[in-house]
């Protein structure tokens, strides 16, 4: 008797089939290591973003011009006092790297999250309405796409400034469209199923269907969005403050403490290095949670 | 590829791209550089003697209060082989002072009313007023350009295709990806003392924007001097043995201005003893320490002017660094808990705005930092938008305080003060021909801004320039840019 | 057909329309040019003469039309800073650009085309691990950085390659690697998903069903399904990459029009801003249409009959 | 059947890996199809048809495991063969009409292209001879304009005439056993019957053995030579059409028949033949009769242990009744 | 309730045209899903419309719920035009059940609150009152009430239909549109949910309009029905009198081809050949001729118009056809029959 093995199936304890959706969420994200690992950084990172006051050993803006260029507490001459060394004016550098996760994660999550609802309004209402709404918010989404967002976002800091919230409307307004295009192309899967055509002929009211029928089926799309929008947020920000027009120092975000430290790219590399790795780890642990989210919210399929 | 005497050339990287080496037509302080070598004004300014020196003219008489005659050399050739005569110099002139003419700064030639050839060699140059300034303004900047060339040009930009000039090198190249090269001119010999020519017989600048690129080009080897950085890099970099280092001194300065009417909105400035405690609060060695490396600064400006600029006087010593006292004055004035204010800078002035909010929050003032580009900066300058801000000022370009009086006093919307006796002393400063009255408005206006607290020097700006080892940079200049291409020589 | 490209260029033309307002108002909500061209210590009256020979004092309006009409002429106007013909100054810097892009798509699209469908053709192997890795690695690598580690390791330490300017081929193999890397991860993710899809697609049982060669299956059968969302995505990325590469353009010294851009920006150089702004776009706009085109001839559902 | 049947399969076994444990979707299943025969296999939805059907084309999806006592065709075992021997099976022994016309298609590519690729692989022949099968193939499937067809794309016929071009696809190997997965569910009733005919003529014409997958018990009464139930992924009953319908020997069968609405054909009140409860998930270890709680005629044995296959007359049921009560009101009484 | 009420629902040459894009390439192109459908859906009643796909049964379904506007003609409620009814008013009164289970519920909600919805919708604020409804409307359907806080995902496809139901029933309608409630179903769940819509309508007098392309659950099921082809109604009567003599040759060929149980009957004769026309462009006059075993030459030149047939028809109550083989009584109608031999 000939045979193929059967794939070893994880033994479980209890039957899935009748768990209810959000058990079953539970359920897969407790067994997803990606979804855990990059839960678990980011949320550490938020934490040390959020607690920066009180962990961070040093005021960030603080300067010792006789301490400068202390060299990390690993490095040669380096010391517990100032565990990633200071930089040129003597500022902690940890302490500046635990208060430019505040910025940072500021930035990210709010650019993301405005855009998000921008974004999957305008989709939504594209994609339910369709017709001429939804030749209006196509145009508008071509419009924003055929603009070169990197151009258009420097030009406007530099117009108004690197005020946070100026940067969080300006990333908002890069980030937006996908959203609009999602949203507007999940809508319209939704509003041609039954349940959308039942509610609707219930007599429900329109803003009663997107709220009760709609967003609850776009809502895992938004949040998974919303942690790759977050991320690439993140990094843009970072890249216009390395072009110099991001956040306002003496508060660093990560990416002007790169931006800063550049010029010791050979002499202190610490200083560019470490910020680097940061933004790293923090964008792959939200990338990896938001394909873990992905994945566990994923509605259930064959395969 | 190392930097080869051999190869006698010399390479260099700025931070923008080049297209031109037509300064008129790109007014940035790294283009004067290289326009510099290959231009000439009608005289050159001595920075060891602080006397002006022939260059294209052999000698200048004041002919009356508005005129100036000179005479030219008749031995000058451009570098296409014409004859440089008062023709070129008569064009140039008028070319600049033509309404219809778009350059930028063109207020520098404001005040000359005209410019009249005399004969073949003599031209003289008319102003409209008595212009204490006026030797400064036609040895800095003012630079001859060719008759046969750019005369006959419809789109000046395309002048850039053929440069033709006098100095000492000649422009073999502009690309605006290659870079440029320069030759050096075997015929020029009318520098004199002031504008000798440099040994050095090929220069090559192309631009690299990133300052960490730039590094990395030095180190690989694909420049021989790297400027605008800054000075711990310039430290760590000369401890290679291939590369040496010199901290040049430019004649811009780094200014603390503070709003004294209020127009920004913050009322704490308005008051004379929270301006006063500001001003002790920042310890300028300190920060002029912390870009010169411990070294207390070659030059460092004691009020808005350098002691080598003709008119230059003050009496009225800066405010000292006293934080305690600074403190006091702020309770005094009902501030002991401090007010929240944001220091504006731009561009290069970012890092002393960083190091002037660091002091401020040491006596309680909370201050942020909000870096723009110049633009914005200077446009919110303009209409009184700022606070307290980190300028930089390149005093006027040249050994004469004549422009920077009418900078901050101007009594419009720039002028944060609007004190009327220094509005008048400023005016007064600008058409006062005779050196010793002269001098003594200067004094009384410079000495009422420090005593009011208005506005102080913070430090000049060291430039710390890396180089090959082979290579020597004759001293500073009364530059932004603190030394010319001329200035580089190969070591004897 | 003609139908259908009649409908686009229309709203093309619109989103064109569009853009050029955006991008002519960009930069002239701030900044007072005048008072910056006449430089500081100008007075009043020069700044307003500064302004009337600029043409600064004009409406806003007025100005837009001269714009657009001196567009269509072919007359992008001039630098306001250098005075030089925007034209020129983009003609100048227009290949560099092209070629980093060109370059970095062609990058993205050999390396990340091949392991997307390597991972889905063994979703969760060791391949598939492998290539999402490498993709969230190149979106979260800021390129910036990355681009100063090459110079670091491969301009510094090695000193294999040349780190700045354009001069030669081999100076864009720097450039090329750090903006192709930062692209490649969106088409890995594309292919793969989009061959994933395709292999769990019915057709591809049946062709399974008969018997044929896995290489056939993959290329012959699952990519062509695949491609056609590539297609715009690469039409997107090269509208991307010719506005987006400032950064590279920085780091590595290459004068091209992102750059430009950035450094016209610094200085509220509209007229040349505007220009880059509205070409790029263009270009976005003829890129994506020719996409649409080159899908119409790839998927014959769409193809006219 | 006299001689040994063209396909044999001996306990045939299937699992499926999911997150939460191994599915036995086919379970001991035996098969034999004869040359020209036609067995339908039916029953409800999820029972684990397709999978019968994939596993003989080693189709499975990728977190599918088999095994199988022997599967024989033409007396020659296929079970035993790696994967590269197997390679020349399917689309040439064995080929495949699928449900669904329209996916079933590769929309990217012509449509001749589709039906020669197999051709081109197996029978080493040239693009003509492939043309030529497949032009004598439509043709017999009465498909107007067929040289026109081969070049159009699968979108732009219509289902049913996709459906012929799928079946002529299958054919063009000539193989001996075509398995037929729910080959008209997509089409219109008045398609369907004509495209049945039409596959049953070539069947005969080409001797081939035929493996009808279906749910509908409708078809099955007028196609079918043997029928085979399955419920739960095991085969509950064979039996040659007319006996299965005439006496259905397996409750189950019997609750199927009841259920199908026959006009004319009315219970009390109008209402149709029903069977409670519903398919138990396939998990491991579920002993006894996996019918059991559906069973209208269950025992308390039934739960505890797998009922014996019995046999008789050329048909097999799994069930502890050796022949079912009349009905459950004769349960009853019998009790 | 006297013979001459308005009956509950009415369609009075109710048509719909879709304007189709042209997929990309192409003009835009009028679709005609429905044309000229006029009908009655008496009170209480089980009225079963059929027809191949695409032939405008759902577009017609739409359109009753108020889903869809007509392009032409007008629906009537109770007398009323719907159009002039409150769209809230009208959608207590018809409520529709939908062909797929699984998008017919969201899958984010509970059957509590998927059923709870209408009522919320039409403002039924009081909890108890609500839950009440859902817990009666829930027993109504059969289903569970441990499955109250379950989520589609966990439950049957049989079970699913059942909410649709239970939701279709909470605001108590007069008339719910079924739209092939069970062609996604298996034929045991289905036997359950025939069942069931019949155990409904005997108690709560609900009207059902039954949309199918099965003629044998039709038959079982319905009083009264309409063969739809191609957006027109070609043939109309009641059940068992259309089913023991189809006029049409369309209403035929669908009895013919249903294959029931018969071991001994073999596969149906295809009852025509020819394929199914393109919706867009329509044959000229009868749209069945092309397809039609008995057509001549007028067939493919006048359009048959819906009306009482004539002839050695027996006269069934409201029996009405669209054929020139049976022409209505009148003056043009002696002309048709010349062809009929
Ligand atoms: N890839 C898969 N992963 C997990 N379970 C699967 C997969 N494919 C099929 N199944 C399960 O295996 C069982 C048997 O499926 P199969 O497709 O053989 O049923 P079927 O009888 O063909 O049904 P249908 O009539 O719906 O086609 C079903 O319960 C199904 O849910
Ligand atoms: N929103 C729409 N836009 C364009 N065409 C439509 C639309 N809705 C339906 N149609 C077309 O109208 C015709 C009738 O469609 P309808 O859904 O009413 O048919 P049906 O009889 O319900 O078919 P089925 O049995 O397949 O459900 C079809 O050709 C369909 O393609
Ligand atoms: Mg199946
Ligand atoms: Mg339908």
């Amino acid at each position: 008797m000939t045979a193929q093995s059967v794939p070893a199936a994880r033994p479980v304890p209890e039957e899935p089939a009748t768990l209810t959706p959000n058990q079953l969420m539970r359920y897969r994200a407790k067994r997803h290591p990606g979804l855990l690992l990059g839960g678990g950084v980011t949320l550490a990172i938020v934490l040390a973003a959020l607690l920066a006051p009180w962990i961070a050993p040093y005021d960030p803006i603080q300067q010792d011009l006789l301490a400068k260029l202390k060299p990390p507490v690993w490095a040669e001459g380096g010391s517990w006092a100032h565990v990633f060394g200071t930089d040129i004016y003597g500022r902690d550098f940890f302490s500046r790297i635990l208060y430019g996760a505040r910025v940072s994660v500021f930035i990210g999550f709010f650019a993301a999250f405005v855009s998000a609802i921008v974004g999957a309004a305008i989709g939504v209402v594209g994609g339910y309405f369709g017709g001429r709404v939804d030749a209006v918010v196509m145009y508008l989404v071509n419009v924003k796409l055929a603009l070169p967002g990197l151009m258009v976002a420097l030009a406007l800091v530099s117009v108004t400034g690197g005020s946070i919230l100026a940067l969080v409307l300006i990333l908002a307004f890069l980030f937006w469209d996908r959203y609009a295009i999602v949203c507007r192309t999940v809508t319209q899967q939704l509003r041609g199923q039954e349940f959308v055509q039942a509610a609707v002929a219930t007599g429900a009211s329109t803003p009663r269907i997107l709220w009760s029928e709609i967003l609850p089926n776009l809502f895992s799309h938004i949040v998974v969005m919303m942690s790759m929008e977050m991320a690439l947020a993140i990094v843009v920000e970072a890249a216009l403050s390395f072009l110099g027009l991001g956040v306002q120092p003496p508060t660093p975000s990560w990416g002007l403490l790169i931006a800063e430290g550049r010029q010791f790219l050979f002499f202190k590399p610490s200083l560019i290095v470490i910020p680097g790795i940061a933004i790293f780890v923090l964008v792959i642990a939200i990338n990896l949670l938001g394909d873990g989210i992905r994945d566990v919210t994923a509605t259930e399929g064959k395969g | 590829a190392a930097a080869q005497p051999a190869e006698d050339k010399l390479r260099l990287a700025f931070e923008f791209p080049i297209s031109t080496v037509d300064w008129y037509q790109d007014a940035k302080p790294e283009i004067e550089m290289v326009a510099e070598a290959v231009f000439d004004s009608l005289i050159s300014y001595n920075e060891e003697t602080n006397a002006y020196e022939p260059l294209l003219a052999k000698s200048w008489e004041r002919v009356d209060p508005v005129t100036l005659r000179f005479a030219l050399r008749d031995d000058v050739k451009w570098h296409d082989g014409e004859a440089f005569d008062a023709d070129d110099v008569v064009y140039t002139i008028n070319w600049l002072i033509d309404p219809e003419t778009k350059i930028r700064f063109k207020a520098n030639w404001k005040w000359i009313k005209e410019v009249r050839k005399i004969d073949d060699h003599t031209v003289e140059i008319v102003a409209k007023q008595p212009t204490p300034h006026d030797m400064m303004r036609l040895a800095y900047g003012t630079q001859m350009l060719p008759e046969h060339v750019h005369g006959k040009l419809q789109d000046k930009m395309a002048f850039r295709d053929n440069v033709v000039g006098t100095g000492m090198y000649k422009v073999a190249g502009i690309d605006t990806n290659a870079g440029i090269e320069l030759v050096k001119n075997p015929d020029y010999n009318h520098g004199g003392p002031a504008k000798p020519a440099s040994n050095v017989g090929t220069f090559h600048i192309k631009s690299i924007p990133d300052a960490g690129a730039r590094t990395a080009a030095l180190l690989a080897g694909d420049v021989d001097l790297l400027r605008n950085t800054s000075y711990e890099e310039a430290v760590a970099l000369s401890a290679d043995p291939r590369f040496d280092m010199d901290v040049l001194q430019s004649v811009s300065y780094m200014y603390l201005a503070l709003d004294a009417l209020g127009k920004s909105g913050n009322d704490a400035l308005k008051d004379e003893r929270v301006r006063r405690a500001i001003m002790e609060a920042v310890d300028r060695n300190a920060l002029q320490r912390a870009r010169t490396g411990g070294e207390p600064e070659k030059r460092s400006p004691q009020a808005l002017c350098w002691d080598f600029q003709a008119g230059c006087a003050y009496s009225e010593p800066l405010p000292p660094f006293d934080p305690a006292h600074a403190k006091k004055l702020l309770a005094e004035a009902g501030y002991g808990d401090g007010f929240d204010v944001v220091v504006h800078t731009f561009g290069s002035t970012r890092d002393y705005g960083e190091i002037v909010a660091g002091f401020l929050n040491q006596v309680g003032i909370r201050a942020s930092v909000q870096p723009m580009t110049f633009a914005t900066f200077r446009k919110l300058q303009a209409e009184g938008q700022l606070g307290v801000f980190v300028g930089a000022w390149n005093a006027g370009v040249g050994p004469d305080v004549g422009t920077t009086m009418g900078l901050f006093f101007s009594g419009d919307t720039k002028d944060y003060y609007h004190d009327p006796k220094l509005i008048e002393l400023a005016e007064k400063a600008q058409v006062t021909t005779d050196p010793a009255a002269r001098e003594a408005i200067v004094r009384e206006l410079l000495d009422t801004a420090v005593q009011k607290s208005y506005i102080i020097p913070l430090s000049g700006i060291p430039i710390p320039v890396v180089h090959r080892s082979e290579i020597e940079i004759a001293g500073g200049r009364n530059m932004p840019y603190a030394f010319s291409l001329g200035d580089l020589n190969w070591k004897q | 057909m003609s139908r259908f490209i009649a409908r686009r260029l229309l709203v093309s033309l619109l989103v064109a329309i569009s853009v050029s307002i955006i991008g002519f108002t960009l930069l002239r909500l701030s900044g007072d040019l005048a008072r910056e061209l006449a430089g500081d210590n100008a007075s009043v009256e020069d700044i307003a003469r500064t302004a009337a020979l600029y043409g600064l004092d004009k409406s806003l309006v007025a100005q837009y039309f001269d714009w657009l009409g001196g567009m269509f002429r072919g007359d992008m106007g001039r630098s306001l800073f250098t005075n030089e013909s925007v034209a020129e100054l983009i003609g100048e810097r227009i290949w560099v650009t092209v070629i980093l892009a060109i370059g970095s798509l062609l990058l993205a699209l050999g390396i990340g085309i091949p392991l997307g469908v390597v991972a889905a053709w063994r979703p969760n192997s060791l391949v598939d691990r492998f290539a999402l890795t490498l993709a969230v690695f190149g979106q979260a690598i800021p390129n910036f950085w990355f681009g100063l580690m090459l110079i670091v390791i491969f301009g510094v330490q090695l000193q294999w390659l040349p780190i700045s300017g354009s001069e030669t081929p081999v100076h864009f193999i720097l450039p090329v690697v750090t903006l192709g890397l930062s692209v490649m991860p969106q088409f890995t993710r594309l292919t793969r998903s989009g061959m994933l899809d395709a292999l769990n697609a019915n057709y591809i049982r049946a062709a399974r069903s008969k018997g044929l060669p896995v290489r056939r299956i993959l290329f012959r059968h699952a990519l062509p399904n695949a491609v056609l969302p590539i297609v715009s995505l690469a039409a997107v990325t090269f509208g991307f990459l010719l506005g987006g590469s400032v950064i590279v353009e920085s780091v590595f010294a290459l004068n091209g029009i992102g750059y430009l851009a950035y450094t016209s920006i610094l200085r509220q150089d509209f007229p040349v801003v505007q220009s880059v702004v509205v070409m790029v776009s263009l270009a976005y706009i003829v890129l994506t249409f020719l996409a649409d085109l080159v899908n119409a001839r790839l998927d014959p559902r769409i193809r006219p009959t | 059947m006299s001689a040994a049947p063209l396909l044999e399969v001996a306990d045939l076994n299937v699992r499926l890996a999911v997150p939460h444990g191994r599915l036995h979707v086919v379970n001991n299943v035996d098969l034999q199809v004869g040359r020209g025969e036609t067995l339908c296999l039916v029953g409800e939805s999820g029972c684990g048809k397709s999978m019968v059907a994939l596993s003989l084309m080693r189709l499975l999806p990728r977190v599918a495991g088999w095994s199988a006592g022997h599967l024989r065709l033409d007396g020659q075992d296929l079970s035993v063969l790696d994967d590269r021997a197997f390679a020349a099976i399917p689309g040439n022994r064995i080929a495949m009409i699928f449900q669904d016309p329209m996916t079933a298609f590769n929309p990217v590519m012509p449509l001749g292209e589709q039906l020669f690729e197999g051709f081109l692989r197996h029978r080493r022949g040239d693009r003509r001879q492939a043309r030529e099968k497949a032009l004598h193939l439509l043709d017999r499937l009465n498909v107007p304009a067929a040289a026109r067809r081969l070049k159009q794309y699968p979108h732009e016929l219509s289902g049913g005439l996709r459906q012929r071009m799928m079946i002529a696809m299958a054919l063009m190997c000539d193989p001996a056993l075509v398995i037929a997965d729910e080959p008209t569910t997509a089409l219109d009733v008045t398609i369907q019957a004509l495209t049945l005919r039409l596959l049953a003529e070539l069947q005969r014409e080409m001797d081939l053995g035929l493996i009808l997958v279906t749910h509908d018990l409708g078809l099955v009464s007028r196609m079918a030579d043997r029928v085979a139930v399955m419920y739960a992924g095991q085969i509950v009953e064979t039996a040659d059409r007319r006996s299965l319908f005439a006496e259905p020997r397996h409750p189950y069968t019997r609750g199927l028949i009841d259920c199908v609405p026959v006009p004319g054909r009315h219970r009390a009140g109008g209402r149709l033949g029903t069977i409670e409860g519903s398919v138990p998930m396939m998990l491991e270890g579920v002993p006894g009769c996996r019918f059991a709680n559906r069973c209208a005629f269950v025992r308390g044995a039934c739960r505890a242990q797998a009922p014996p296959v019995r046999q008789a007359g050329g048909r097999s049921w799994r069930c502890i009744w050796e022949g079912l009560p009349a009905s459950e009101d004769a349960l009853q009484g019998a009790s | 309730m006297t013979g001459e009420a308005a009956p509950l629902l009415e369609l009075r040459h109710v048509g719909k045209s879709f304007r189709l894009r042209g997929a990309l390439f192409g003009p835009a192109r009028q679709l005609h899903a429905v044309r000229d459908v006029s009908l009655q859906i008496p009170r209480g009643s089980i009225t079963a419309i059929v027809g191949e796909s695409g032939c405008g049964k759902s577009t017609l379904a739409r359109m009753l719920l108020g889903l869809e506007t007509p392009s032409s003609g007008e629906i009537l409620i109770d007398g009323q035009p719907i159009g002039a009814l409150d769209r809230r008013a009208f959608a207590t009164r018809v409520q529709p059940v939908f062909q797929d289970p699984v998008s017919s519920l969201n899958p984010r909600k509970t059957v509590a609150q998927i059923v709870r919805f209408p009522l919320d919708a039409h403002g039924v604020k009081h909890p108890a009152w609500r839950a009440a409804r859902v817990r009666e409307v829930l027993e109504l359907v059969d289903l569970p009430q441990r499955l109250m806080h379950s989520y589609p995902s966990q439950l049957s496809g049989g079970q699913c239909q059942r909410v649709a139901i239970a939701r279709a029933l909470a605001i108590g309608p007069e008339a719910i549109i079924c739209d092939e409630p069970t062609s996604a179903l298996d034929v045991s769940v289905q036997a359950h949910i025939l069942n069931l819509i019949l155990d409904l309508w005997e108690r709560t007098g609900t009207a059902f309009v039954l949309i199918s392309h099965d003629m044998a659950v039709v038959e079982i099921m319905a009083q009264r029905i309409a063969v739809m082809y191609l957006g027109r109604v070609v043939e109309a009567g009641e059940t068992a009198q259309v089913m023991r003599d189809p006029l049409h040759p369309y209403t035929r060929a669908l009895l013919s081809s249903v294959m029931t149980p018969e071991p001994e009957a073999g596969l149906p004769e295809p009852a025509f050949s020819g394929m199914a026309p393109d919706p867009t462009d329509p044959p000229p006059g009868c749209a069945f001729h092309p397809r039609c075993p008995r057509a001549f030459e007028l067939c493919a030149v006048l359009e048959p118009v819906l009306g009482k047939p004539a002839g050695a028809v027996p006269e069934g109550k409201g029996r009405q056809l669209a054929c020139h083989l049976h022409p209505p009584p009148g003056p043009e109608a002696a002309q048709a029959d010349r062809g009929s031999r």
